[in-house]
């Protein structure tokens, strides 16, 4: 009885879980993708925020939250409901209209690039052949929602944190999009599942040991995970909503369900750059270089797996993309932040010539080897 | 907000919602004097209320759920006080922590002290204490965690429509023994 | 300044400090569940322990905030005895603290001179309502049940003033039981003479009242001359005109009082047994160790057999050397009353004390009723005006002048009839 | 509340029949003006109700302002209706974070009206919380500056640290934060037993843990990044602000109350005092921290002279300190806090004047703020250090 039970179970999961490879149907498979992403947005980054809590905690030598459900672990979800409750203000002086859309216009773009982000073997909504290009090019738009917001708030901390987010994010933009080219480069292609199984198929010239592109591009992750980090203004990046200088920077007006939209595209953000950062350095769902994944098959073992192979997979991004965040938690609990025009300077002054000569020495490597 | 404070919601709704409130408590917190660093102690790692879902991360009133005013309130600035806790969104309680805040305190008698913070905003608990410890903070909390979760926001919302400053006592949960 | 180390060495230092305390255990109390362990002496909440309250209404007086409320009326009680007086006694009806108002800061529990009022750690109880905060005594009388006992003080400090009084009198009256099972087969009047010298004992040294700036000139000339600095000059030579003043009066009160002086000489010594910290009784020591006494209560214990002892051994020295009865003149109740009772009248008011602690004399001038208060003693009020006292003062102390002589007046006609 | 009028309601803060103008450059379209950013009275940069109004051009601000008085409480006017041992609770919440130094600067000074002669365990003893309450109040600074700066950690690390010091203290005086034991002429009652050796053990931890603080703050490069050079304050411009304590030591001045006019017992001992160089914001941590590590040095020295003996002598009913004046200057943990005493001959001060640190050393904000950028500005109101309500009393 129980046997036949766990094994109808295993079939449905497996059932659910390999709909993404379904070629056919339109309707199904694109709601079930909607289901999926949505998901995707609002667990993953409250898992984030829950091990922000938790991490950050443990570092400060406290514990974090425990009595809102199991270990604390509602704590995100207790948030929610609160901010669903909580009163809609608009400042009187405010842009009305500017001021309502703000937080969709940089909530939505998160949101798209997490369409393009493969999180296990053949999970994901969309392969596109222009994957990282549109996700560079996509998540750039959030900077626009949050200068709205800025402008539109009528505060003056407002508007030096919208003013400060807008040139931050515009100089970060530039050693990201320059890091992520090497990567482009060397992988020889732009889809995010392909970088995957590049890295999957990548040997170190002469030998034949598997390894992911931390290990050759190790400056370029350097460059990738600093810009990452000021994207999305966490700390020591975070000028924007420089608490002991702009009280909350660009969400300083907003109240209730607004903010918590701007809160979500910043944990979303760094799930989002978490998962950039897992599949174009640390080799997406592999577990191990080199190591195929239990039950799959064909090149590194990265594609043709049975479910189990899929869950495994998506667990591992999922690890790795809350390795991310606890490396950006780390980093904030430790650092005290930037000065804007230290910021700037070392946007300018280090990270694009850095960048500039990772993508140099991979060109000559690539041609080279 | 919107209808939360009109309609009188089915109770598996109203215990989540009011579970969500109550564990969600983003705490400004009005340092005023001395207090305050007995409440910065609370949120340090020793007593540390973010265990209780008091989250001290909102650095502006549009943020805060919960106003800890810790110190003494002066006439020069119940004004600030009085529009901070207007810019609070509802729904939003307020915990007077210490005796200044409780009544002037030790400057019962000066020209230049608010006696209470009550005269000028609603208040939810109290905390006696010249400064309180940091464990009655974390009391209090529980106390408002307690009344949260048994309250009505439509009931609570009326009750704030009839009477702005004075949070009538009526609907206050019957104190109970901690210990 | 810092050391110049190698870019990036302070941010890896940095991280290595966070992440080493994940590996730690959190300092965190986990308060509901875990209690806080509060010292003896947190200032919680103020207990009252309704019983010892006389409504002095002192704390009430030096409450900075006014915080206390009490109420009382008085009764009256019948006599005790068939005859006697019926007396009256104040009855507390309310005692009230705002907590809410209180600062804590324990001036109340600190005056109280009946141990009425007590600090407790408590801390748990806010309230929904500031009304709440108004403790009755009722809820008082509650918090004096979580009251804990007060904690043992650090190595080299002198032992609480009740505790050292209680030692020193115990010690007192079982030397002094000693003393008496001794000489009661030599000297019959012995008892009367021991059982006086302790009221003696106390008032023995007149209270002067010393005025700034009256220093003994010859020890602050010597001490100046030493190269000490003028402040500690100055407070030295006044200790020492106060030292010599009170020499002074005493020899005139012996010159005056004759022979009872010489019974009153033995009774302070053996007070003057200096005992230094530490020192103890090893044999007592020994033996309640051996018992299975804790350490600290066995050289408590020990230290007290070791002050008996040595007080004995002055008191039997002494005895030695007076040898003859004819030095321990009976100190009768009213020769050793006598300097008490003179004290006021010379001229050295000591209008701070506490009528409790006066003298026996004292206490019996208090029982006389006088009646009438408007009049004034003239004397005392024009000398008063003349040093330059506000004619409030001058009133107020003329008219407490008055009364005294008019009860000792009284005193004096029973004491004929 | 009276109405408020048109310009007071636009640009708040200005005084009456002070004009206000905004410079304007540019002609047309293109015409610009100074902003005006008000900071506080409630923002988190000035922990406290300190306002600060700052005339910016765009991030740099050309001027600033310090508004004080939101905490104005009528301090000296409440002591002249309060008797010593009342005055004594009250002071040590003016400075909230040196409550016991407070309250001995008017224990001294009555004692010294008085000419009282203080038992000398009362004044190691009183040194001992003294230096105890230093470290206490110090600790608090190096989070909060850290905190301004936008490291959180620090803080938690700081109230750890804090919390086992306070939780010593309060086993002596009852109090976490305004202890209240002084009395004139000693201390109110003596340490509970195991006081001192608790106290030998914190200056081991404390000592070891200020490596921590070394390691995350001093010697990060980010945290030197954003104070070196910020905010330097030149000897002679803080003398002449009256400007004392770490902030006038961090410019290379060593003046130190307990050394260059020692009471208590400080004469006896050695106090070291740790200078900067440049009196920037990093020096003026380097200086806190040294600060504590020097605290830490003393309280050592104290527990090896500390004697038996007794605490505090017999004191009449009601202390009345005679008539005349006197003054007292101590070595606050944020400078020289100096109090007035005039009495006449009554129960209660005549007047209570009180020279508190705080007030000051932000007189020399405005100067400091000349010409910085906003997140400089934030870092100098963190490094110079003070409390609110020592600033307005």
């Amino acid at each position: 009885m129980i046997e036949l039970t766990s094994a109808s179970a295993t079939a449905f999961v497996a059932q659910a879980v390999s709909v993404f490879d379904v070629g056919d149907g339109f309707v199904v498979p694109l709601l079930l993708k909607l289901v999926f992403i949505l998901a995707m947005f609002f667990v993953v980054p409250i898992l984030g925020g829950y091990l922000e809590h938790k991490v950050m905690g443990r570092m400060q030598d406290r514990r974090g939250p425990v009595e809102a459900g199991p270990f604390g672990s509602l704590q995100l979800v207790a948030d929610g409901i609160k901010f669903i409750q909580k009163e809609d203000v608009i400042p009187r002086a405010a842009d009305p209209w500017v001021f309502a859309m703000a937080p969709g216009v940089a909530l939505v773009p998160v949101l798209l690039v997490l369409l393009v982000i493969p999180i296990g073997p053949g999970v994901f909504a969309l392969d596109l052949e222009l994957g990282l290009f549109y996700a560079l090019a996509i998540s750039s738009i959030s900077t626009l929602g949050i200068l709205m917001g800025g402008w539109a708030s009528a505060n003056k901390f407002s508007l030096l944190g919208g003013l400060r987010a807008a040139g931050q994010l515009i100089a970060y933009e530039l050693p990201l999009i320059l890091a992520a080219a090497a990567v482009a480069l060397q992988a020889g292609t732009l889809s995010l599942v392909g970088i995957v199984e590049a890295q999957a198929t990548f040997l170190i010239p002469g030998t034949d040991i598997n390894l992911w592109y931390l290990f050759p591009q190790l400056l370029g992750f350097g460059i990738f995970f600093l810009a990452a980090m000021a994207e999305l203004a966490r700390p020591p990046f975070d000028m924007p909503i420089a608490d002991s200088e702009l009280v909350f920077g660009y969400m300083t007006e907003y109240t209730g369900i607004k903010f918590a939209m701007f809160l979500l595209t910043e944990y979303a953000g760094m799930i989002v750059m978490g998962g950039l950062i897992a599949v174009l350095y640390l080799g997406g769902w592999q577990l191990l270089p080199g190591v195929p994944l239990p039950g799959c098959e064909g090149a590194g073992g990265i594609f043709d797996c049975g479910w189990q192979g899929q869950l495994l997979g998506v667990a591992v991004t999922l690890g790795k993309m809350m390795l991310i965040v606890f490396l950006f938690v780390w980093a904030r609990v430790t650092y005290p932040r930037l000065r804007e025009d230290q910021l700037q300077r070392m946007a300018w002054l280090v990270l694009v010539p850095l960048a500039l000569l990772n993508l140099a020495v991979i060109t000559v490597a690539k041609v080279v080897f | 907000m919107g209808v939360m404070d009109q309609i009188e919601l089915p109770t598996p709704i109203k215990y989540v919602f009011n579970w969500g409130r109550k564990y969600s408590l983003w705490c400004f917190n009005f340092g005023l004097a001395c207090c305050a660093i007995e409440f910065i102690a609370a949120s340090a790692a020793r007593h540390d209320f973010i265990r209780h879902g008091v989250i001290p991360f909102a650095h502006g009133p549009r943020q805060a759920d919960l106003l800890v005013v810790s110190g003494t309130l002066t006439d020069k600035m119940a004004p600030a006080v009085k529009r901070l806790y207007e810019q609070m969104p509802e729904p939003k309680y307020v915990i007077s922590f210490g005796s200044c805040a409780n009544c002037g305190g030790p400057y019962w008698d000066s020209y230049s002290v608010t006696k209470g913070v009550d005269q000028v905003i609603p208040v939810d608990v109290y905390v006696p204490g010249c400064p309180p410890r940091p464990e009655a903070l974390l009391e209090s909390i529980m106390r408002l965690q307690d009344l949260i979760q048994g309250e009505s926001l439509k009931e609570r919302m009326e009750r704030r429509r009839r009477d702005p400053i004075t949070l009538a006592a009526a609907g206050v949960p019957e104190r109970e023994s901690t210990t | 300044m810092a050391t110049t180390s190698p870019p990036g060495v302070g941010l890896l230092k940095g991280l290595a400090v966070t992440i080493k305390h994940v590996f730690s255990r959190p300092s965190t109390q986990m308060y509901p569940k875990e209690r806080p362990d509060l010292p003896p002496r947190s200032r919680g909440v103020i207990a009252l322990m309704e019983e010892n309250c006389t409504v002095c209404m002192l704390c009430a007086r030096e409450c900075p905030d006014w915080c206390i409320y009490i109420d009382s009326h008085k009764e009256t009680v019948p006599p005790a005895k068939e005859g006697g007086r019926a007396r009256t006694r104040n009855v507390l009806d309310r005692f009230a603290i705002d907590f809410a108002l209180c600062m804590y800061c324990g001036i109340c529990v600190e005056v109280c001179p009946f141990d009425a009022l007590w600090w407790s750690p408590e801390f748990e109880y806010s309230e929904y309502s500031m009304g709440l905060l108004l403790h009755e005594k009722d809820k008082l009388r509650e918090w004096a049940d979580t009251v804990p006992p007060p904690p043992p003080l650090e190595e080299g400090a002198l032992p609480p003033a009740e505790v050292a009084d209680a030692i020193e009198k115990a010690a007192k009256q079982r030397e002094l039981a000693a003393a008496e099972e001794a000489e009661a087969a030599v000297q019959a009047e012995a008892t009367t003479g021991a059982a006086a010298a302790p009221a003696a004992g106390k008032k023995a040294e007149p209270e002067i009242e010393v005025t700034a700036g009256q220093i003994d000139q010859e020890t602050f000339d010597k001490l100046i001359a030493e190269g000490k600095s003028e402040r500690i000059a100055r407070s030295k030579a006044k200790a020492a005109w106060v030292k010599k003043e009170k020499a002074r009066l005493k020899a005139e009160m012996e010159a005056s009082g004759g022979g009872e002086a010489a019974a009153e000489a033995p009774a302070p010594k053996p007070a003057e047994v200096h005992v230094e910290a530490g020192q103890i009784d090893q044999e007592t020591y020994d033996q309640l160790i051996a018992e299975g006494k804790t350490e600290r209560m066995a050289r408590a214990k020990a230290k007290a057999a070791y002050v008996k002892k040595e007080k004995a051994r002055l008191r039997a020295e002494q005895a030695a050397a007076a040898a003859t009865p004819a030095a321990g003149t009976p100190a009768t109740a009213e020769t050793a009353e006598a300097p008490a009772a003179e004290a006021p009248a010379s001229g050295a008011p000591a209008t701070d004390a506490a009528p409790a602690s006066g003298a026996p004399a004292a206490k019996r001038l208090g029982d006389v009723h006088v009646e009438g208060t408007g009049e004034i003693d003239q004397e005392t009020f024009d000398r008063l005006i003349a040093e330059g006292k506000s004619e409030r003062i001058a009133r107020s102390k003329a008219k407490a002048a008055w009364v005294k002589k008019r009860k000792q007046e009284l005193l004096d006609q029973e004491g004929d009839a | 509340m009276s109405e408020l009028s048109t310009r007071e309601r636009i640009h708040p803060g200005t005084a009456p029949g002070e004009d206000y103008h905004l410079e304007i450059v540019g002609e047309g379209d293109f015409a610009t003006a100074d902003m005006t950013l008000s900071i506080g009275p409630a923002h988190p940069a000035t922990h406290g109700v300190f306002r600060i109004v700052l005339e910016m051009d765009g991030e740099r601000v050309r001027s600033a302002r310090p508004v004080i008085g939101y905490m104005h409480r009528g301090f000296e006017k409440l002591a002249e209706y309060r008797d010593y041992r009342q005055i004594m609770a009250l002071v040590n919440r003016h400075d909230w974070l040196s409550g016991f130094s407070n309250e001995l600067g008017v224990a001294l000074a009555v004692e010294q009206l008085m000419e009282f002669e203080v038992p000398d365990r009362a004044q190691w003893i009183r040194m001992l919380m003294a230096e105890w309450n230093r470290v206490l109040n110090h600790l608090m600074f190096v989070g909060s500056f850290a905190l301004e700066l936008g490291a959180i950690t620090p803080m938690f690390y700081a109230f750890r640290e804090r919390e086992d010091i306070q939780h010593m203290m309060e086993a002596a005086t009852g109090g976490r934060l305004h202890f209240t034991y002084n009395q004139v002429g000693g201390v109110k009652i003596d340490l509970p037993k195991g006081f001192l050796r608790t106290s030998a053990e914190l200056t081991t931890i404390t000592r070891k843990r200020l490596v921590d603080y070394r390691d995350l703050i001093l010697g990060n490069e980010i945290f030197q990044a954003r104070t070196k050079g910020v905010g330097a304050l030149p000897t002679d411009v803080a003398l002449s602000f009256g400007v004392t304590g770490p902030t006038l030591q961090a410019t290379g001045l060593p003046e130190d109350s307990r050394v260059t006019e020692p009471y208590l017992k400080y004469g006896e001992i050695d106090v070291p005092v740790p200078v900067g160089e440049n009196g920037d914001a990093f020096d003026r941590f380097f200086c806190l921290l040294g600060r504590i590590e020097a605290s830490l040095d003393i309280i050592d020295q104290v527990l090896d002279h500390i004697g038996p003996g007794p605490v505090n002598s017999k004191l009449p009913k009601m202390v009345k300190a005679p008539e005349g004046a006197t003054y007292v200057r101590t070595e606050n943990p944020l400078g020289q806090l100096g109090y007035w005493l005039e009495s006449d001959g009554g129960r209660t001060p005549w007047r209570l004047k009180m020279r508190t640190p705080s007030f000051s050393n932000v007189q020399a904000i405005p100067y400091l703020l000349e010409g910085v950028l906003v997140p400089d500005a934030v870092a100098v109101l963190g490094s110079v250090f003070f409390v609110v309500g020592d600033i307005d009393r």
